[in-house]
């Protein structure tokens, strides 16, 4: 019996000392986690970010031998866009990892406490919670190279010429996943229809209705908004698109945001959704150096994943810009500290000191596939704006140049939303900038 | 010869009620929690903790209250995971309108208003039989989220529509939100789960107890042996909706940390009702088995190759994970339909009377 | 196995009714009970006696059963009135028969397959049971005392009707003789002043049948328990029973002594199929 | 006052305000109902034939459009991947009957229950191997389905009718017509209704049990196949799907576990008045989005006063 006793609970301690030995093999290799979906509801949209992502790294590996001789390990994590999965993932990668790209503004809403506990950056691109851009209340998060309160206030500017007043008395809805996602933009539409006088409408799509939208377009029919403005993510957006050519809504007033302007969801409607428009920080430059790169390195040697008639997506070569905004900071941190294997904590100061501008775009053969922009300590997101893209059947075009969100109009809830959060979860550490 | 029952006699009633009439199952109790209160807390990891130790708590408690409902009681509930959603708000709207409260005391409160609301959707149970029954679950389950989406009271307004747990201590110690270490955090949840498991075997072995198996066998036959059909069934709602909001309430704030209406949503409640009949219907130890198979597994599936040093991409491995779960839920309901717990059972009469099969 | 007893263990348990010896127990006035326009039983009256055996026999379909239904307000006839105990009534709700001393066993046992023979039979003490959740959750104190108290009076039954080596096992695993004593013994944990008896010996050998008379007159001697039954096998209905009454198409037909209803035409008519 | 009004006057007036926007809402609602029918009536053929409450319905129309897509992908033309879809759905019932449903015959209806449970998660999980993730395009012009649309302008309004959404309301009456003659003339289908009552009877005709599990599950396939399809066509094909299924839950409680003809009027009905409720009721009053409850609360309250459903058998309890 004592024998027997004995040996249980040296089994057991050997199992659990087997999990929870981590050892940390750093020798000159970063290792890059991504809290990845390739699986899930929202695996359409989720499988060419990824597919972007993940080839850049591998073209740094096999055209340069990775950053300053230093591998770069790109690890996926499978999270469904499910965040009880996504906190499973981040626990199991903030050992080893310089970074959390949670890929959900749930999961981030879900590590963004714990950011300041454990010293790791979040990298959120286009996405998270809007007041991230205040470094000072979010020294451990990062939303480059817009947020989302930039991309709608962007939205109503462009639709009304530049002048929101003009606004006054109109009527524009809003089609959003139910989830905080979809739901983020809200306080914002909210607080600018009061000041200039327009009406707001936010129309929810739940999680189980995305691909049956009929009430939601019905319910568009007889409000007859002005504007549609959609924050949809997955199967949602194309359900939308098929929806709106269905009830016959005039494309030129619809228009979404950065992630509902994706070529996999058009193409069901296809031509019928012709003049459909988006708001996008990046746009395809299929003839760019680095797309070259990326075929030669990674697409011909067979180590791609993404069938060739995708590459030209916005989508993936969003994945691609993503990937280069992390490199750039790790490339930033190795400077700076003078080490080439940088650590969680420097790759956030590389986060911070970001400056992407048009010279380093061309440098990387990758000019003007992105916006340019550049982050600081009290400014984590740049606010490097946007171009409006169109549908035009078969693929999305630029239309627009490059657009400046109005900052004036929306620091104020920035900030106030900012120290919301922070007195939510006191005690808050704040960072102090120059 | 490690079930040796002979020599162990009973000399009153009392002793026969005690919980384990045969010693070997009281040692290997004690080998357990020793395991649970000391060699695990020692050893284990943050992500052992997060990923593997808290989560298997707080399912097991979970799938202890639907088991008093479904397993003890016999009326199918699909709708768990709303009922912990009402256990998790209530506890944030309690911790929101009294900030100094105990948090124990708050999650304590916070499952009588999953109980309030279990029963009123307990109450169809008294006409509606079986799975026609598992429509008012069904209709609790999809609109009590739909009512954490839009009764934004609920979640103070906050513009995601999320609930974030906040910096909470007990006595100086800090045990939820993002400052709480992850071994203070076991410990809370621990010695919650280990209270309620032990209230629950009392009720299930007593007076109660037998009611709800006698609803659950027949209920005709309860009723004209003088069992109150109603009472039987709606105390059955109350209290497991009650430890089901319990679990929903840790589930929220000692474990995960922040929560959108869609967690609560019906993958939740069948994930619950898995570990339930995976672990046993009507048994409260099942529920263990039950959460370490369905919620520890697939972490540890995910582990393996990677363990091994094989290249497998995450989402295979995902896909793999998905599948194998599946074909385990089936594998093991054909092998052995009453769960893992009358399995242990089976070993257990074996080796009380090996080495002599007769 | 247990070796069974030499002597019959008595049974203590009996509720005061009040009531003396041959008084009317129970009293049927013109009860009439129709499903959707079936009619299962048409103006039958009968009584029942303290302390008498009473038989009601019939061929397959007569309302026998559904007899028993009405008067443990399983059913609510659609005519006449029942008198239990000098308490008039339509109907009741079947818990409170229960409560008010009417006890039953089930053509088709009914018992709770996934339970132990003891927690059956415990189930059967229900309703003296009162002690509240919060007494349960602990097991100590108030909740364990009326546990143990209980346990002791099923033990006597279960000495009784020679059972203790089952009282661990699921009865579902039970032979079928076995689960009739079980079912009669959860019966009289409920320590009824008319116990009903729905076919107590279908299915069983001689033996077994023996067995099973014996405690039937057992517990009307010894604790002089009222007992109604139905019962097919007709050298039991007039060994055991005191007064038999008759049904057939849910009419009655004859209501008498064992050896009158034995010689009517009418009764002989009706188990032989004779038209009307 | 106010908010009386609001409920029992202002819909109403609203309706009549705007008459050929409430037809189209319930066109809207009749062409979900349709669909809603067609997946109860899945459900309903194999609970009837086994007793089993197949959750796997939903995922079952994931994956024959997704084999259907998939095998055009490949190459396949349109006219031959349909009745190679057909082919699958085969294999499919019949590795359910042999796997899942011949080991677990006779246990008790949850444990079935959970077993389907569990062929969908390896569903999903084998799905998404084989087909990935992504979003597919249904192949709604290659098999010939129009995809124009119908305009009408009754009241001075219009009303707009997509050809698919009817292509698809013709489809599954044709379907329904083909089951229910099937169901009553062919000595298969007369097995399968008998089954429904009595085990003994349905094999007197002669038909083995495992051989009519495969028949059922298969036209359950051929229904997955076709609401796969038209569903598809409204959006695109996706494991978002699956959660349709989940509709045909209420609809066959509202019309009883074992009618046919309570999933053709269930689905109907739940469909067309989830639709009025949401647009008349939920989103001015509610906030929109009661199409996710409606249903089931709707199904809730009618089986409060007929617990067997409308259409299921009476249940007189006996002793």
């Amino acid at each position: 019996m004592k024998k027997l006793l004995s040996t249980t609970i040296l089994s057991a301690t050997f199992a659990v000392g087997m999990l929870a030995a981590a050892p940390a093999f750093a020798e000159d290799v970063l290792h890059i986690p991504n809290l990845s979906y390739r699986t899930g509801p929202f695996a359409g949209t989720g499988i060419p970010l990824m597919n972007g992502q993940r080839d850049y790294m591998t073209m740094l590996n096999e055209r340069d031998g990775g950053v300053n001789g230093v591998k770069l390990s790109y690890e996926e994590c499978e999270t469904g866009y499910n965040t009880e999965k996504g906190v499973e993932c981040y626990e199991k990668t903030k050992g080893e990892g310089i970074v959390t790209q949670p890929w959900s503004t749930g999961i981030t809403l879900q590590v963004l406490p714990k950011s300041n506990v454990d010293k790791r950056a979040i990298l959120a691109p286009g996405y998270g919670f809007s007041p991230m851009a205040d470094g000072k209340t979010f020294q451990w998060a990062f939303n480059p190279p817009s947020s989302y309160w930039d991309g709608a206030q962007m939205l109503l500017s462009y639709v009304s010429g530049g002048n929101l007043d003009s606004l006054k008395g109109k009527k524009i809805a809003l089609i959003h996943l139910d989830h905080p996602y979809g739901k983020e933009p809200i306080p914002l539409l909210e607080a600018l229809a009061a000041k200039h006088g327009f009406t707001f409408m936010a129309i929810p799509v739940g999680l189980k209705e995305m691909q049956n939208q009929s009430a939601q377009w019905l319910q568009i029919r007889r409000e007859n908004p002005d504007f549609v403005f959609m924050w949809g993510w997955g199967a949602m957006n194309a359900g939308a698109v098929n929806e709106a050519v269905k009830t016959k809504f005039p494309m030129e007033k619809f228009l979404g945001i950065w992630w509902s302007g994706h070529d996999g969801d058009m193409a069901s409607a296809g031509a019928a959704a012709k003049g459909y428009r988006a708001i996008s920080w990046n746009v395809p430059v299929n003839d760019a150096p680095v797309m070259a790169d990326i075929k030669n390195y990674v697409a011909d040697a067979g180590k791609s994943d993404t069938p060739a008639d995708q590459a030209g997506w916005v989508f993936y070569q969003r994945g691609i810009a993503i990937s280069m905004f992390l490199v750039e900071a790790v490339k930033a941190a190795q400077a700076n500290f003078n080490t080439k294997t940088v650590d969680a904590e420097q790759v956030r100061w590389g986060l911070e000191n970001l400056k992407i501008d048009e010279a380093k775009l061309k440098e990387l053969g990758m000019g003007g596939m992105v916006v340019p922009f550049q982050t600081s300590c009290s400014n984590h997101t740049g606010h490097g704006g946007a171009w409006i893209i169109e549908w035009d059947g078969a693929k999305f075009n630029k239309v627009s140049d490059q657009l400046q969100a109005d900052r004036a109009a929306i620091e104020p809830l920035e900030a106030a939303k900012a120290k919301e959060y922070a007195d939510a979860n006191a005690p808050w550490p704040m960072q102090e900038c120059k | 010869m490690l079930y040796r029952t002979a020599g162990q006699f009973k000399t009153s009633y009392a002793a026969d009620h005690a919980l384990f009439p045969v010693r070997q199952d009281a040692w290997l109790l004690g080998v357990i929690m020793v395991l649970a209160w000391v060699v695990f807390p020692l050893a284990a990891s943050d992500f052992t903790f997060q990923a593997l130790l808290i989560p298997v708590l707080i399912y097991s408690l979970a799938a202890l209250g639907l088991n008093i409902l479904t397993g003890y009681a016999g009326q199918l509930s699909l709708g768990t995971g709303a009922f912990m959603g009402v256990g998790a708000y209530a506890c944030y709207k309690i911790m929101t309108i009294f900030p100094g409260l105990n948090l124990a005391v708050a999650i304590g409160l916070s499952g009588f208003f999953s109980a309030a609301v279990g029963v009123a959707f307990g109450l169809p149970s008294l006409r509606i039989k079986g799975f026609y029954l598992a429509i008012a679950t069904l209709a609790a389950q999809f609109f009590l989220v739909w009512l954490f989406e839009k009764w934004s009271w609920l979640y103070n307004d906050s513009a995601s529509g999320a609930i974030q747990v906040p910096n909470l201590s007990m006595f100086g110690l800090g045990v939820a939100g993002p400052t709480a270490t992850s071994i203070t955090q076991y410990y809370f949840v621990l010695a919650v789960v280990s209270l309620v498991t032990i209230a629950a075997i009392n009720i299930t072995r007593g007076r109660i107890g037998r009611m709800w198996k006698a609803v659950r066998d027949m209920d005709i036959a309860a009723e004209l042996v003088g069992i109150n059909l109603m009472k039987a069934k709606l105390s059955a709602f109350a209290v497991s909706s009650y430890i089901v909001g319990v679990a929903g309430a840790l589930f929220v704030f000692l474990w995960r940390g922040a929560a959108e209406p869609n967690l609560f949503d019906i993958p939740l409640s069948f994930r619950v009702l898995f570990i339930a009949i995976i672990g046993g219907l009507g048994s409260v130890l099942g529920n263990y088995l039950g959460a370490i198979l369905i919620v520890a597994l697939p972490v540890i599936l995910n582990i393996v190759p990677e363990a091994l040093g094989i290249p497998v991409s995450s989402s295979v491995v995902e896909h793999l994970n998905v599948m194998t779960i599946g074909g385990l839920i089936i594998m093991f309901l054909i092998v052995e339909p009453h769960g893992l717990a009358r399995f242990w059972a089976m070993i257990r009469e074996k080796m009380i009377i090996w080495p002599f099969p007769h | 196995m247990s070796a069974h007893h030499d002597a019959h263990h008595d049974i203590a348990l009996a509720r005061n009714d009040g009531l003396k010896p041959g008084d009317v127990l129970l009293d049927i006035r013109n009860v009439s009970l129709a499903f959707g326009g079936v009619k299962a039983i048409t103006d039958v009256s009968f009584d029942i006696r303290k302390g008498e055996i009473r038989a009601i026999i019939g061929p397959n379909g007569a309302g026998k059963t559904s007899m028993l239904n009405v008067i443990n307000g399983f059913y609510t006839p659609q005519e006449g009135v029942i008198v239990f105990r000098g308490r008039e009534r339509r109907a009741m709700k079947p818990h409170d028969a229960v409560a008010q001393g009417i006890a039953r066993t089930f053509q088709n046992v009914a018992l709770f397959k996934g339970m132990s023979t003891l927690d059956n039979i415990m189930a059967g003490r229900s309703v003296f049971m009162k002690e509240s959740l919060f007494w349960q959750m602990l097991w100590r104190g108030r909740a364990l005392k009326e546990e143990i108290a209980h346990r002791e009076k099923v033990e006597e039954i279960i000495d009784f009707l020679e059972i203790q080596h089952i009282r661990r096992t699921p009865v579902g695993r039970l032979p079928y003789g076995l689960q009739k004593r079980v079912e009669l013994g959860r019966a009289l944990a409920m320590e009824p002043s008319l116990l009903l008896l729905d076919e107590p010996m279908a299915g069983m050998n001689l033996e077994e049948k023996e067995d099973m008379s014996r405690f039937i007159i057992d517990v009307n001697r010894q604790r002089g328990t009222t007992i109604a039954l139905i019962e097919h096998d007709m050298g039991v209905v007039m060994d055991l029973s005191d007064r038999v009454v008759v049904l057939d198409y849910g009419k009655k037909i004859a209501d008498d002594v064992p050896e009158k209803v034995k010689a009517n035409k009418q009764v002989i008519d009706a188990y032989l199929g004779v038209a009307h | 006052m106010e908010f009386l009004h609001s409920i029992l006057v202002k819909p109403f007036a609203d309706m009549i305000g705007a008459p050929d926007f409430l037809l189209q809402v319930l066109w809207e609602g009749l062409v979900s109902g349709v669909l809603y029918a067609l997946i109860a009536l899945g459900f309903v053929l194999i609970y009837k034939s086994s007793r089993i409450f197949n959750f796997a319905q939903g995922i079952m129309v994931v994956f024959a459009a997704l084999s259907l897509v998939g095998l055009h992908e490949k190459g396949v033309p349109a006219w031959l991947a349909v009745p190679l879809t057909l082919v699958i759905m085969l294999g499919l019932a019949i590795a359910i009957e042999r796997v899942v449903l011949r080991p677990l015959v006779n246990q008790p209806d949850i444990i079935l229950f959970m077993a389907t449970i569990g062929i969908t998660l390896f569903l999903i999980g084998f799905g998404e191997l084989i087909f990935g993730g992504e979003n597919k395009v249904m192949i709604t012009e290659q098999l010939g389905i129009p995809t124009g649309s119908f305009a009408f302008e009754p009241f001075g309004g219009f009303v707009s009718i997509e050809q698919k959404d009817l292509t698809a309301v013709i489809g599954a009456v044709l379907l329904v017509a083909g089951l229910l003659l099937f169901l009553n003339k062919s000595s298969m289908g007369r097995a399968i209704r008998a089954l429904g009552d009595d085990h003994q009877a349905a094999l007197s005709v002669g038909i083995s049990l495992s051989m009519i599990w495969v028949v059922v599950w298969f036209i359950a396939g051929v229904i997955a196949l076709a609401t796969g399809i038209v569903w598809g066509a409204r959006a695109d094909v996706s494991f978002a799907l699956e959660v349709i299924a989940y509709k045909a839950l209420p609809v066959l409680m509202l019309g009883g576990l074992e009618s046919v003809l309570g999933a053709i009027v269930g689905g109907l009905a739940i469909g067309l008045l989830e639709k009025l409720f949401e647009i008349y009721w939920g989103q001015p009053l509610l906030g929109g989005n009661t199409e996710t409850w409606f249903a089931f609360v709707f199904a809730l309250v009618i089986l409060l006063f007929r617990p067997q459903g409308l259409f299921g058998e009476k249940i007189i309890e006996r002793v």
